[in-house]
This record gives structure tokens, C-alpha cells and sequence, in this order.
């Protein structure tokens, strides 16, 4: 059940998210991700965030500023080398973080959205990713279970939506926006344009609405 | 013994069901299954209503007609539909994930029988001439809410509503609600809850051709259409 | 790595499946399934096959003539209902068939396409499709291992590609088909139109051409 | 002990990989890694070879300079690329869903050490300035081929073709081929031999740099870009 009013100010729509909330944001290295909903997050000063990510944006920059004003006490995802803060928080135990490979963080965020808890997956086995997971042979080959990601909100970046909250993106700026819109409870996302219902083509749309909660327009 | 036609109590059973979806002010994401259930959408007049059909469509508009007919255009009963404004096509596998996934508010669903614990039995007669389970175990499980929409009594006024089910289940206790041309219960923790009975039917009758216990609540009303 | 001539006439594309062969076929109710191919196949007589398909058509019709012609040895699917010949072939012992629920027959191929040997899913737990397979808890729900469906051939339809082999598809005629793309060893695919690369628009292709074999025009 | 700038071995090392796709005449899908693996589609000069970037892009064209930059368009690297005709765009699941489901064939790679049974440490140096594996693992267990670009040596002359890995593992008995500035090998049931060897090294001196054995292949030849 969605809310007929999808349409928040910025601050309306970041005021969803508490203090430990689990949230999932879209975007890769800088691209896709929404800018304006992580500036807000950045100035709300909510804090004990556990952030699923990609990256984690440059140092101060994006999701990294988040780091900067020590509003996270988790990460979970793939590839912080964009953001050596991240190395030395974690090394100096201010951080957790759960580094999954991209392609399984991928999959588990999907998993999440479609009701699969968990899953078997070659990538990582014998490696240190894998240690303490279930490992299982199929057809003898070995696999390693992964469980699936979930989270309490979802800030997405779309290039235009719809007034029902259809989806479509820009290029390579879709990225991991369009499974996190699954799995999230509560969906955010900024668009650049809002058209009316029934303007966007119903072959082309990639997020269908029954996924989005709330829209934020880019001003 | 009291008696409709079979037309009648299919649509009284459509009728009551559509009305839980004419009051919400929020967005509902319903699928109806073959059968009573598709009738639902005839008497839902509530622009926020969006049904999906498993086939991988969401926004389906009433059934097609005349030259509005597109054979390619099909809800899961094989008949032709229309398009609502905004409507989404997608792959089984997005289309069974949004299902799977709890994204679906409710189902409508038919059943062969339905017990008083909410078990449903609506895919098999072994040995039978039909061989499918199509969406319903997926659709049982994955859905927010159940309502199971079957005449209350078969053949030859065979009880549908079992103590317990006798054919092959398709999901354990995952009925949230039974509508019928006579009545309509709810599911509480495992027990079968008459809360509306037909004005042309007594409650003994409707005990009579019930083969479940039920509870009766304490805010009985009349079955209204 | 896909042949550069990816355009076959009909019975050369059908000459692909041997005997023996598990073939993937996708549609919903005689919409979106390969009707050229398929009656091919019919009149080819190869036999012994093992299909996995939504449904078999109706009595006679589509799929359904390869069951009149006794071409079937075995069906993997999930709705057969639309054709009472499956249930009086599977009850005489002429063919077997294994019933998957709809969407974990869908979720299953998929798998198959994306390396994933096995899911966990609730669809299903406790009735008699779960018998013999193996239940488990995650958070205290009850979920059962489903293994992927993956096939030698898929036929397929699609409204349009272009000349590389990227398709798009009509309205429900798009179903099964952009799953089972992914899950064949050999994709074989009847298109409506073929248009020139980058005639499509890129963030609406739906399959890519890295999993089209072969296209096959209907005339 | 010769030497060759950075610069000119990294060149090398793209160019000699560029060759193991510039010959072929059925369509081949590809996945090249960050540094010296991007730079080898500088020298793919063949319209059968298809770039996938696992950031979600199937048809990379070449980078993208001045007026032509899309920053909403890069490749996995964060380079802003351009687009070739028949390219298309999806989500990060089904761009795994190619890697992990073997529908990619070749991924070029780089890395910190492979070692003679082929086995590949590219994601982390333990308690380092970098933390992250990105599609490292998923590349090299999923790709059909993988290719291992780097320089033979690292810094202060350190040998990176190892006896056994020292660094945390990436993926076990992947690797197919390792192209250096020196040589090319093969791996060839968890063995590594050497299949060409450039012309201003010596064999003894290759040797002296690898830390690994190898065999030699029976048709050594000279490494030629």
C-alpha cells in the first residue's frame, strides 16, 4: 500500500530516516546517486547509520561527507577505494564494514525486493569473503550461500518519473537504483522531472510505481 | 432450501469483494485470479486501484472489446485487456518478484475448498483432466492479504468450507478472508469468524452447508452488496 | 562468444534441435510465443523432447502439436490447464511432467541465466510440490531450495531487433521470453522486424544481443 | 638489468592483449578492469569485440573527450566513455547476471600477484589505504577467459608472478593467460607456461623476475605488439 501523495519537500522526505536507520543508497562512483536527498541526509545530523552502497562517494564529497560528520556506524558494500576515509575509519574502529563482492551485492539487494532470503553464488569462494558462510557443491562445483540485503530506506536517483512514481533513467546512471527501489520499505527518490501519468512509455519504464513511496523533485 | 442462480451469486461474491477496494484513499495493488475473481474488476470504481496480472503487466484496464481488442494484450485468463494510463509492462520474473516480494496488497483467488484454519486448496483434483498450479502457490504466499471469492457450496451442494481440506493444499493458513454468495468470514489466528450473513439465508442453513466451526462475532452484520 | 550471421532461415534454426534436446519456449497462453518456430519444429519430428514451457497451448495448437505428435518426452512447466491432452498424456503414463510454481519457474530460468545453481523461497513450503525438497528456516520462516531450469534451445519471440540482436517486445507478449534468453545454451528468436543497430533505443533494449544466437524473421 | 618506462610497459602489455581480439570473426563480449585493462580497447580494432562495463553498459565505445562527455555516461573506471551504436543500458543485477551466468567472455584483469597454479590476488592489501573489491571476484569467477594485465615487477624490482600468493586470494586457479612487459603465459592445467618472451630480455633474466616456475612451451615465440 502506497501513499496517494507522493510528492515531499526534501526535508519532509529525510525526515523518514532515524537515527540507526538502514538505508540504501543508489548511484556509482558519483553518478546516479542522489545528490540533493545525501546533502540533506548530511545536514539532518542523524546518526548510527548503517549506509548499503556501492561506494561511498570521494572524502567529503557525496556519501562521504556522511563519513566526515560521523553519522555512520556501518557500511555494507563493494568498493571504497574512491574514499580512503573509509580504510582508515575502519582500520581505526570507528567504522564497521562488510565488504560484499559487487556482483553478489547486486544480486542480494534484488533478492530482497523479490522475497529470496538467501542464495548460492560462485563468486568469493575460498576466498576471505566466503569465510564463515555455508559453502554447498551443485553439479560438484562449489557455491557460497549469500543472504539477501535489505533495508529500512531506499534514497534513489531517477531521471524522470511519472505522477504515479514510474521510473526511467539516464544511462548508465541506472546502476543499482532500480533493485534498491525493491528493497527498501520505505522508497525516496529524486527525479529531475516529473511528467503526467501515462507520458512515459509503458514498454520503456524500468521501475514500475508499485515500488516508489516518495518522489523529490531536483529544484 | 433457498437457492440464487449461479450468475447471481458470482456476482454478488464480485460485488462484495470490489467493495473493499472502493473505500481506500491509498494506492492498492491488487491480483485477481481467473474466474469470480476477474469479476471484481467490473465493479471496482476506484482510480486507486492498480491490478497486476502475473503475465507481466501492471495497470490493467477493463476487458477489451470490438476494435479496442489487442491479442498481445492479455490479463493471466488469456483475455483480451485494455490499458490503464500509466501501465508498466515486465518479464515473469520482475512480475513473480513484485508477488513474491510482498509487493502486492492483496489477492482475489477462487479454491476448490478452503478449511476453517485458512488452509487453500485451489490447484489440483488428482487424476483429474487439468494440470496446472500457474501463479496461485506463489500468489498465496506472497501477497499482504487473501481473500479466497467461491461459491459456498459445489455440485450437487457439496461443502467447499472444510473442517479440514481434503485435496492438495496450495498454501497452509494464508487465507485472510471468505466471501461467498451467503457469507463472509474472516481468518483470526487460525479461526474461521462469520462477520456478514445474506438476509435470504438463516444461520442454521448457512451451518448446514458449512462443514467448518465457526465463530460468530460479536459484530455480525448483514451481507450487503 | 555468438556467430557474427546471426540470421537463419527457419529450418536451419530448427535443425539445431537434436533428439533428446531440452527446449526452452517462451509465452503465456499462445501470446508471445515463437508460432513459426514452433510449427517447425512440429513438422521436423524430432522427438524425445523434453519442454519447458508456462503451458503447452491448447488441444492441437502450438505447443500442443508436439504433444498430438508425440515429440514430448518429458514437461517442465507450470500451467497445462489451458490443455487437457497433458493431464490424459501424464495420467497414462505417456509423458512426465514437473510442475513448478509459476513464479518459481520463472525466478528458476532466470537463475539458470545468471549463474545462480539454487534460491531459497517460500512459494510452495508445505505442499506437495515441496515433497522431497529440502525445507529451511531463515529468521524463523520456512522456505524451500529451488534449483535453476536451465535448456539446450530456447525459442523465443520478440516484436523487434536490430541487426545486432538487441530485442524489444510487444505489451504481455514479453513474459517468459527475456528470462529463458538468458538460459539456453543456444537462443534462437522469431522477430516481427529486424531495423538497423542503433535504431533501438538503448535504455530500451530488454534483451541485450550478448544472449541472442539466432534471429529468424517471420514472413 | 634493462628496463623500460612505465609508461611504454604498460603500452606494451595493452597492445599485446588488443591482439588476442583483433582476429576474431565471431562476436566476442569483453570486460576489461581499472588501468592498464582499459587501455587495451585503445588498440581493439575489430567491430566483432563488445565492451561490457559491469557498471551496466553493453557497446563501451571509445573515452569520451571534450564536448562529447557524458558524465552520466562511464565506464566502471569513472572515465566518461561514449556509446556505440546498439549499446544499451541495465540495471547492476543483470550486468552480473552476464558476468556470473558466463555470458561474458574475456575479462582483462590486473593484479597484485598471480602465482603459478593460477590463482589471482587483485582486491586488497590487508589493513591498507584502500578498502573495496568491487567486481574482482564476481569478474574473474564468472568471465569465460581471464586475462591478467601487469607489469612483471612492482616497485624495488618486487616479483608478482609468485610462487604462491601472499596477498588475499581474488578467485582460486582462474587465471588463463598473464601478459607482462616481458612475457606472455598460459596457464594450462594449473601450470604456468611461458608462451612468448620478448626480445630485449633474456630468458635467464625473465626467470631471475619470476618467482614462479614455469614450463616453456614447445613453440616459444617471440612476444611481438
Amino acid at each position: 500500500m502506497k501513499h496517494k501523495h507522493k510528492f515531499y519537500a526534501i526535508n519532509e522526505a529525510i525526515s523518514q530516516i532515524k537515527q540507526g536507520s538502514r538505508v540504501m543508497v543508489g548511484g556509482f562512483g558519483l553518478r546516479g546517486y542522489p545528490d540533493v536527498l545525501v546533502e540533506a541526509l548530511a545536514e539532518s545530523g542523524i546518526n548510527d547509520l548503517t549506509i548499503i552502497s556501492n561506494d561511498l562517494g570521494s572524502p567529503g564529497i557525496g556519501l562521504g561527507k556522511l563519513l566526515s560528520n560521523g553519522q555512520i556506524k556501518k557500511l555494507i558494500g563493494n568498493y571504497y577505494n574512491w574514499n580512503p576515509d573509509v580504510a582508515q575509519a575502519y582500520n581505526e574502529g570507528i567504522i564497521d564494514v562488510t565488504l560484499v563482492p559487487q556482483g553478489t551485492f547486486a544480486e542480494a539487494i534484488r533478492a530482497a525486493g523479490v522475497g529470496i532470503p538467501a542464495f548460492y553464488t560462485a563468486t568469493s569462494v575460498g576466498t576471505e569473503l566466503a569465510s564463515n558462510k555455508e559453502i554447498r557443491e551443485f553439479s560438484e562445483k562449489s557455491y557460497v550461500l549469500e543472504r539477501a540485503i535489505s533495508a529500512d530506506v531506499a534514497l534513489l536517483k531517477a531521471y524522470k518519473a511519472d505522477k504515479l512514481g514510474n521510473l526511467i533513467y539516464y544511462k548508465t546512471a541506472r546502476n543499482f537504483n532500480p533493485v534498491m527501489a525493491m528493497a527498501a520499505k520505505l522508497v525516496i527518490v529524486q527525479v529531475d522531472e516529473i511528467v503526467e501519468s501515462g507520458e512515459l512509455n509503458s514498454e520503456s519504464i524500468v521501475t514500475p510505481h508499485i515500488f516508489v513511496d516518495i518522489l523529490v523533485k531536483k529544484e | 432450501m433457498i437457492n440464487i442462480s449461479k450468475e447471481e451469486a458470482k456476482n454478488r461474491i464480485a460485488k462484495r469483494i470490489a467493495q473493499e477496494f472502493n473505500v481506500t484513499k491509498d494506492i492498492v495493488f491488487i491480483n485477481l485470479g481467473v474466474g469470480i475473481p476477474t469479476m471484481v474488476a467490473n465493479y471496482i470504481n476506484n482510480e486507486n486501484v492498480f491490478i497486476q496480472a502475473e503475465n507481466g503487466i501492471l495497470g490493467v484496464g477493463p476487458l477489451a472489446e470490438g476494435d479496442d481488442i489487442d491479442f498481445q494484450l492479455i490479463n493471466a485468463g488469456r483475455q483480451p485487456v485494455t490499458e490503464r494510463k500509466g501501465c508498466s509492462y515486465f518479464d515473469s520474473s520482475v512480475s513473480f518478484g513484485m508477488i513474491r516480494g510482498g509487493h502486492i496488497d492483496v489477492t482475489v483467488i477462487g479454491a476448490f475448498e478452503v478449511d476453517g484454519e485458512g488452509n487453500i486448496a485451489n490447484w489440483i483434483i488428482p487424476n483429474g483432466k487439468q494440470l496446472g498450479v500457474g501463479g496461485a502457490m506463489d500468489l498465496v504466499s506472497g501477497a499482504g492479504k487473501v481473500i479466497i471469492a467461491m461459491q459456498h457450496n459445489g455440485k450437487d451442494g457439496k461443502r467447499k468450507i472444510k473442517k479440514s481440506c481434503t485435496l492438495p493444499i496450495t498454501g497452509f493458513q494464508e487465507a485472510d478472508m471468505v466471501v461467498t454468495e451467503w457469507a463472509v468470514f474472516s481468518l483470526y489466528q487460525g479461526r474461521l469468524v462469520l462477520q456478514e450473513i445474506a438476509s435470504d439465508i438463516t444461520l442454521d442453513e448457512l451451518k448446514s452447508r458449512t462443514e467448518a466451526e465457526f465463530k460468530i462475532s460479536d459484530n455480525l452484520i448483514e451481507f450487503k452488496t
